[in-house]
């Protein structure tokens, strides 16, 4: 089979290609082959310039030089739309739908069914619920895309593209908020797609699944190809020391140390009693003490993000009450939360998290500067040495700290976030899926820095998707289903099988 | 056109940061557009550039174009900070017109004879503010507690607030006499007309404000994205109300400028589409209607390009007639020369001739 | 029940509430009279706001309307009377020209990146201003096809008189909810307002939905005005000022949101009827000052507003009630 | 006195957009008080849509006896006029020319812009001889009063080789923006150059004096006034000297509309056109003579 690739015609194929921001090199000179057939994982560093490859492929960006072939013949990438009409079809890394308009126009946009010269909705909406329950998704679609979790939003992004793939399927990290059971679906759809010969370039910061699923790999760093291997041939050290540039250090792997018992016995920081809101989420109890990691495990929508929403105040409790270090408090807003020294990073970076057009430096000393208030100014200076501690803590990747944010790489936008909380010097933080779209390295960083967080005092409540990661941190589980606190795991308890047994027990 | 020149300009004005005050791409090519009108503006009229000292009193088309300017200058700081934030303000023109009605009801109060305080000249500027304050806080508070989008919200405003200063006045265009609030319009320090040493200070006042403390940074950060500012823990009502308010405070004060410059109220005209050029300096001080980064001095240096057209109609010989295609062609072009796109489209187009 | 469309259901039950009032106080208002009134007084409005419906759920704006208006009458008039051509010639000219005026400032949004408030201002500014240069008068049309059409009436047995302006009207009306809904372009009009970036990535074509969308805008404007023209039999370069506030406040009252995506081509016939059922109200009243009427309609507007927001979820109760919180702590 | 008790009239008026035009809504207002008229307000808002909105809400209620209308524009009435016709309502046109059919209202009670112009004109040639460089300040394009003023004014000075408007720009008919052209005009022309200065009304030539006092000259001697109106401040101007002559244009046309109204209503035949006296004053007490 890998013969009988070799001597076709490359699907796509790129010579050359380069393109440079401003006075960012992104991508250099890179030569890229895709193949019918065959799952080829794009992977590398945040920043590395795997999405920018992507965006010049489907002509979001004009390169600067190189050639882009398509079976052998040169092609000119306009737009997205003459993409489609090629037929290369893109799941952007962060969702790009249109919030306003419902899951199936969404699906569907620009080439609605039509009847007799009209847009035939009712098709469109029984097509969408068709295809969306082939993921196990059962849901409205005729609702607003906005009415739904990011989560939702990928998997419909991703069904999308599937639909529109005619040659090239595209999909820039599809699993960064997908639980496992999605991510299996979406991988037995894959491969029926490859079994229909059409090739597949995967980007995703997930080394398991590009194992498990990818043919051939190629790696990108510092916007230049590094290497193209068969996966089967590549063992896995290899490929992070070829992403990262050097050895995966001691320092840097995943710490597994037992985590400290020491918070149990304290003082919780924060107590809820009884928060709900009606269609939101059911009454529940929370305690979280100084020092202690409290994992949220639950499958999509099982009400983890409400958890957090209600306890920053992001939308309002109807009942119960909540204490912050034994004093009642009052957390109908985030502006109180943050008073409280709450921190929270939002799911939706894009959406919840990043300012835009602000530059990293506005965006990380931002919540600090909000729970100061209007007078009490962050001297440029301070905020510039602010900014520095963070940008080398955190290794953001950026040319400088006055670079706007919505130019820095996916990965490096989350960790700016991420930033934004540290500096404010919070309490208690909680973190939604802090590790989405983070590169190996720096996924191994964040983990050591919430565990560094939790033996400074900090109190933590973690979202995450990731099983392994949740066991590995947590002092204490909650798990969820439908909006609904199941059980408390602590201790030996907390392990992979323990907690897939508890969602699944009816 | 010589691009030489402006580019080398474009160069040393880069160099110059002045606290906060960086001048862009877009500073840059305003500041042709205004050197542009200016020279043109010369060719019309040939005596333009030059100024005389009558009366201890600088006359020339230059300063008229300053004094005339302020009013809009004014309206433009707040205007300015309410766009940043993603909102607009449409009622400027009529607080204006509330301000400056209350302030000559109340002065010829005062010139009758009536003792109270509150009819004293320098309070009765200060009652007028705070009129302008409190409609600004109105809006203000139906666009960030309400919800109601701002076009909207300012709109009801600028349709009865017309009616409340034609209350005010009962429907007159009363005149004063008072040198004290006159001053403010017409006054001269040094040979200089007082509205142009007011539009300075609120400008530096202003922009100290939001520059020296955190308002700057969170007025853009609401204005570019509302939702993620709430979850940094921004209160962005508060924000709103506070841009709102200023914008009526300054409009406040474009009111009594403006009375002052001819002793009397008018509440029919006063301030009449005064908004839309205000929002059209902004725009050409280069802030953005989808809120974000601003720029008070640059959305003054809107106001000075626009205010230097209609100078320059003025001296001009054309018949009035042609006033609003001049002034659309003009606008235009400016805004063309801001375009990088339109530039680049330009090169592309020389290139391809030669 | 979508849950979308309940702004706009709340917003014709209070219109129909605030009808339903003033037909307590003047019994006309139960009559065709009022009703036809209202269809071909506003009609001049009514169409160009259909366009302008699309221009802000793309998430654009439209100024130009009005002066577009008050140009188109001017043309008509000047070609009619002074140059003696055939109205049906003259309609087909300035619809051309209308379109292509609305496809420039379409094309030099997209290409140019300027902002579509500043562009569209220039065009008001122009459209208006030619009509100046054209001429400054006010010129009566007594071409016989003119008076011919403004003959076209149905009159109901009350003596409602449904013209053809009404009808226009009312057919503008169906073809907008029927390209608003039912065709791609429309569609993609939505999409556009709710994700630009989003829509562009999905395979939207940006640019020439852009400029179709300012494109149909000043050709419904330009329509409106050959309306107006045809139903007063003049043309007059002062007429439709200040129309742009009407229409855009018209469009928004109807439930559209300015930053685009959300709202509905049906929300603006009422928004655009709102104010109409305000007059008429109180022309018939008609006891009040200058003054009085313009504060009047202020706060009509503000309680209708409110009203809407009361009953539909964008209202959040919450965030008034914290206001006296705040104020205590 | 007068008559008309018990008549319900509805009142289209243009707009408030000045004093004077609100100086007319009351004396309509209370002469229709005076003789017991219920009187049905409509401020157009400078929109003559919303002027015929209102004429045909009117008809439609079916319970004016008579419509008086300030029309905005000149053209564009048949129609509706016509359909207030056919509903036997009559309409006495106030203030404005309409050039609808005659036959399709009662009368019109109006001044005269052109003759306004004429006026100004007239008056001008004679203090200055003919020989006269004027500067204009012009009202807002397109509006009657502007248009046919600067026509007026016009038809008489060519008649007048010596006289020549050498500049004219807007002033929008606002005191602030008469006083700024003004400034330009006296920075951009030699101030030696310009002989007068005629101003479509009162109030931007109130504007252009404080403009030439500026300037450092004496308004009134070193370059004539004249504008029309004769709104109140006028008269402080030409009592300090600082103005030279106003054009009136009366603010009472509520008694002859209403006359008119009574009239037809009785059945006589009026003639249509009913002019509303306009003179130049050049003194308040020729001024309170007329209107004793
Ligand atoms: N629009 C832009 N303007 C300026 N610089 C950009 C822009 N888009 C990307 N870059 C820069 O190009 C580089 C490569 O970015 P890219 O998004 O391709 O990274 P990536 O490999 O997809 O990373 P991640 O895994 O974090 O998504 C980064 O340094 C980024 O800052
Ligand atoms: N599998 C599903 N089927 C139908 N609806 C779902 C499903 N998953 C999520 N939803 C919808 O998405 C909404 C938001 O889910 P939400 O993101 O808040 O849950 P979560 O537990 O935080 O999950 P995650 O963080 O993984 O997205 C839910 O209210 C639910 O209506
Ligand atoms: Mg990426
Ligand atoms: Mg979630």
């Amino acid at each position: 089979m890998r013969n009988n690739e070799q001597a076709q015609i490359p699907l796509i194929e790129t010579r050359g290609l380069t393109k440079t921001f401003a006075a960012t090199p992104a991508l250099s000179e890179v030569d890229f082959t895709l193949y019918s057939g065959e799952v080829h994982a794009l992977l590398g560093e945040n920043g590395a310039g795997k999405s920018t490859l992507i965006k010049l492929l489907t002509g979001v960006h004009k390169r600067d030089a190189g050639v882009i072939l398509l079976e052998g013949k040169e092609i000119e990438p306009r737009s997205p739309r003459h993409c489609q009409e090629l037929g290369i079809s893109a799941v952007y890394q962060e969702i790009n739908l249109i919030p306003t308009l419902s899951v199936a126009e969404n699906i569907f946009l620009g080439r609605q069914p039509m009847r007799r010269g009209l847009v035939d909705m009712k098709t469109a909406n029984r097509k969408a619920y068709e295809l969306l329950k082939a993921f196990d998704i059962d849901i409205d679609v005729t609702r607003d895309l906005s009415a739904y979790s990011i989560a939702i939003q990928q998997i419909v992004a991703i069904v999308r593209g599937v639909d529109l793939s005619a040659k090239v399927l595209i999909l820039d990290e599809p699993t960064s908020s997908l639980d496992r059971h999605e991510v299996e679906t979406l991988f037995s759809v894959i491969r029926s797609l490859k079994e229909r010969g059409i090739g597949i370039l995967l980007i995703t910061h997930f080394l398991d699944q590009v194992y498990e699923i990818s043919d051939r790999i190629t790696v990108l760093r510092n916007g230049i190809k590094v290497g193209e291997h068969l996966t089967s041939e590549l063992p896995r050290i290899q490929l992070i020391s070829e992403m990262l540039g050097k050895a995966l250090t001691e320092e840097l792997a995943v710490q597994k140390s037992g985590i400290s018992s020491n918070g149990l016995d304290r003082e919780p920081f924060l107590r809820v009693h009884g928060f709900a809101r009606r269609g939101m989420m059911q009454p529940f109890d929370l305690e979280v003490r100084k020092g202690e990691i409290v994992g949220l495990a639950g499958l999509l929508g099982s009400g983890r993000t409400e958890i957090a929403h209600l306890i920053f105040g992001i939308k309002h409790s109807e009942q119960g009450e909540a204490y912050v270090n034994g004093q009642a408090a009052n957390l109908s807003s985030p502006q109180k939360a943050v008073q409280y020294g709450f921190g929270l990073c939002p799911e939706d970076r894009k959406e919840d998290g990043i300012i835009a057009d602000l530059s990293v430096r506005a965006n990380i000393i931002l919540a600090l500067q909000a729970k100061l208030g209007w007078f009490e100014h962050l001297t440029p200076k301070k905020q510039e040495q602010l900014a520095e501690e963070m940008i080398s803590a955190l290794r953001i990747v950026t040319t400088d700290m006055e670079k706007p944010v919505k130019e820095l790489s996916g990965g490096n936008q989350q960790k700016v976030i991420l930033a934004r909380w540290l500096v404010s010097n919070p309490e208690f933080l909680i973190l939604d899926e802090p590790t989405r779209g983070i590169d190996v390295g720096a996924h191994a960083e964040i983990i050591n820095i919430v565990k560094r967080l939790a033996q400074e005092g900090k109190a933590m409540l973690v979202i995450s998707s990731e099983l392994p990661e949740i066991v590995d941190y947590s002092d204490r589980v909650m798990v969820l289903r439908d909006k609904q606190v199941i059980a408390e795991l602590e201790g030996d308890q907390i392990s992979e099988a323990m907690i897939m047994q508890t969602i699944a027990e009816r | 056109m010589q691009p030489q020149p402006i580019l080398q300009l474009k160069e040393k004005l880069a160099d110059l940061k002045l606290g906060g005050f960086s001048w862009n791409n877009r500073a840059v090519w305003s500041v042709a557009a205004l050197i542009i009108i200016l020279i043109v503006n010369r060719l019309i009229s040939p005596n333009f550039f030059s100024i005389d000292m009558v009366n201890g009193r600088l006359i020339g088309s230059l300063i008229n174009i300053l004094d005339g300017a302020s009013a809009i200058i004014l309206l433009s700081i707040g205007m300015t900070l309410v766009i940043a934030t993603k909102g607009i303000d449409l009622s400027v023109g009529t607080v204006m017109a509330i301000a400056s009605a209350v302030a000559v009801m109340l002065i010829n109060q005062y010139e009758a004879g009536a003792g109270e305080f509150y009819y004293m000249p320098g309070v009765v500027i200060l009652i007028a503010v705070a009129a302008g304050a409190i409609c600004g806080l109105w809006n203000g508070f139906l666009v960030a507690y309400l919800n109601i989008q701002p076009i909207i919200a300012t709109l009801i405003l600028l349709i009865s607030g017309r009616g409340i200063a034609q209350m005010i006045t009962q429907g007159q265009s009363p005149t004063f006499t008072n040198e004290t609030l006159a001053f403010i319009g017409r006054g001269v320090i040094l040979g200089v007309p007082f509205p142009i040493y007011l539009c300075l200070a609120m400008l530096i006042l202003v922009t100290l404000l939001v520059r020296r403390s955190a308002i700057g940074l969170l007025i853009e950060s609401v204005g570019i994205n509302a939702r993620a500012s709430f979850y940094a823990g921004i209160n962005s009502a508060r924000i709103k109300v506070m841009v709102y308010t200023l914008s009526g405070i300054c409009a406040a004060l474009a009111g009594l400028v403006v009375a002052g410059e001819v002793k009397s109220a008018d509440p029919h005209k006063a301030g009449e589409f005064a908004e839309l050029d205000a929002i059209l300096a902004v725009v050409i001080g280069g802030t953005s209607l989808n809120g974000g980064r601003f720029n008070l001095f640059l959305s003054a240096l809107g106001v000075l390009i626009i205010q230097s057209l209609l100078t320059g109609l003025y001296v001009s010989k054309l018949h009035p007639t042609a006033n609003l295609v001049v002034k659309a062609i003009v606008v235009l072009a400016v805004l063309l020369l801001q375009s990088d796109e339109f530039r680049s489209f330009l090169k592309r187009l020389f290139r391809r001739r030669a | 029940m979508k849950s979308r469309a309940f702004p706009l259901l709340m917003t014709t039950l209070v219109f129909a509430l605030l009808y339903l009032f003033c037909l307590t106080q003047y019994s006309s208002f139960a009559s065709m009279r009022v009703v036809c009134n209202l269809l071909r007084n506003y009609a001049y409005l009514g169409i160009p706001a259909i366009g302008v419906t699309f221009v802000i759920l793309s998430g654009g704006i439209d100024l130009s309307p009005g002066s577009v208006i008050a140009f188109t009458g001017v043309f008509c008039a000047l070609m009619i009377e002074r140059n003696g051509m055939h109205p049906l010639v003259v309609f087909a000219i300035i619809l051309v020209i209308g379109t292509l005026f609305g496809a420039t400032m379409g094309s030099i949004i997209h290409y140019f990146k300027i902002p579509a408030f500043i562009v569209t201002l220039a065009g008001l500014f122009l459209a208006r201003g030619g009509a100046y240069v054209l001429t400054t008068d006010s010129i009566s049309i007594t071409h016989q096809f003119y008076v011919d059409v403004s003959n076209i009436v149905y009159v109901f047995p009350d003596g409602g008189r449904f013209t053809f302006a009404a009808g226009a009207f009312v057919i503008v009306l169906l073809v907008g909810i029927f390209l608003a809904h039912y065709t791609r372009f429309g569609r993609n009009v939505y999409a556009m307002g709710g994700n630009e970036t989003g829509a562009l990535l999905q395979g939207v074509p940006i640019g020439r939905t852009t400029i179709t969308i300012y494109a149909l805008s000043s050709f419904l404007a330009t329509f409106a005005g050959i309306i107006l023209s045809l139903s007063k039999r003049s043309g007059d370069s002062t007429i439709a000022m200040g129309a742009e506030l009407d229409i855009i406040a018209g469009v928004v009252i109807g439930g559209t949101l300015l930053t685009g995506g959300v709202g509905y081509v049906v929300g603006t016939f009422i928004g655009i009827l709102l104010p109409g059922v305000i007059h008429t109200y109180l022309t018939l009243d008609g006891s009040l000052t200058p003054w009085w009427i313009k504060i009047i309609i202020g706060v009509l507007l503000f309680g209708f507003i409110g009203m809407q927001m009361l009953l539909s979820s964008q209202f959040n109760p919450l965030k008034l009630i914290r206001i006296p919180r705040r104020a205590a702590a | 006195q007068g008559g008309g008790e018990g008549l319900t009239i509805g009142f289209s008026q243009i707009g408030s957009e000045s004093a004077w035009r609100t100086s007319f809504t009351d004396a309509v207002k209370a002469e229709a008080e005076a003789r017991g008229i219920n009187l049905l307000f409509s401020d157009a808002q400078q929109e003559q849509e919303n002027q015929i909105a209102a004429i045909n809400a009117w008809i439609a209620q079916g319970d004016v006896d008579a419509i008086i209308l300030a029309p905005v524009v000149t053209s564009g009435w048949d129609v509706v006029l016509q359909e207030a016709k056919d509903a036997g309502i009559p309409v006495v046109i106030v203030d404005r020319n309409v050039d609808a059919d005659p036959s399709l209202y009662v009368t019109r009670v109006s001044s005269d812009f052109v003759h306004e112009g004429r006026l100004a004109a007239a008056w001008l040639v004679q203090a200055t001889s003919g020989n006269c460089n004027i500067v204009e300040l012009y009202g807002t394009v397109g509006s009657a009063a502007a248009e046919d003023r600067a026509t007026g004014f016009r038809e008489v000075i060519a008649l007048f080789p010596g006289m020549q408007i050498i500049r004219s720009e807007t002033g929008n008919f606002v005191r602030t923006e008469g006083k700024q052209v003004m400034e330009s005009f006296l920075s951009a022309e030699d101030p030696a150059n310009i002989c007068a200065v005629f101003a479509h009304n009162d109030d931007m030539a109130i504007g252009a004096i404080e403009a030439i006092k500026e300037a450092g000259l004496v308004p009134a001697q070193d370059i004539l006034i004249v504008s029309v109106d004769a709104i109140p401040d006028i008269f402080d101007s030409l009592d300090a000297g600082e103005t030279n002559a106003t054009v009136e244009l009366s603010p009472f046309m509520g008694a002859p509309a209403f006359d008119a109204v009574v009239a037809t209503l009785a059945g006589e035949e009026l003639p249509k056109w009913i002019p509303v006296a306009g003179s130049l004053y050049t003194s308040r007490a020729a001024y309170d003579a007329d209107h004793q």
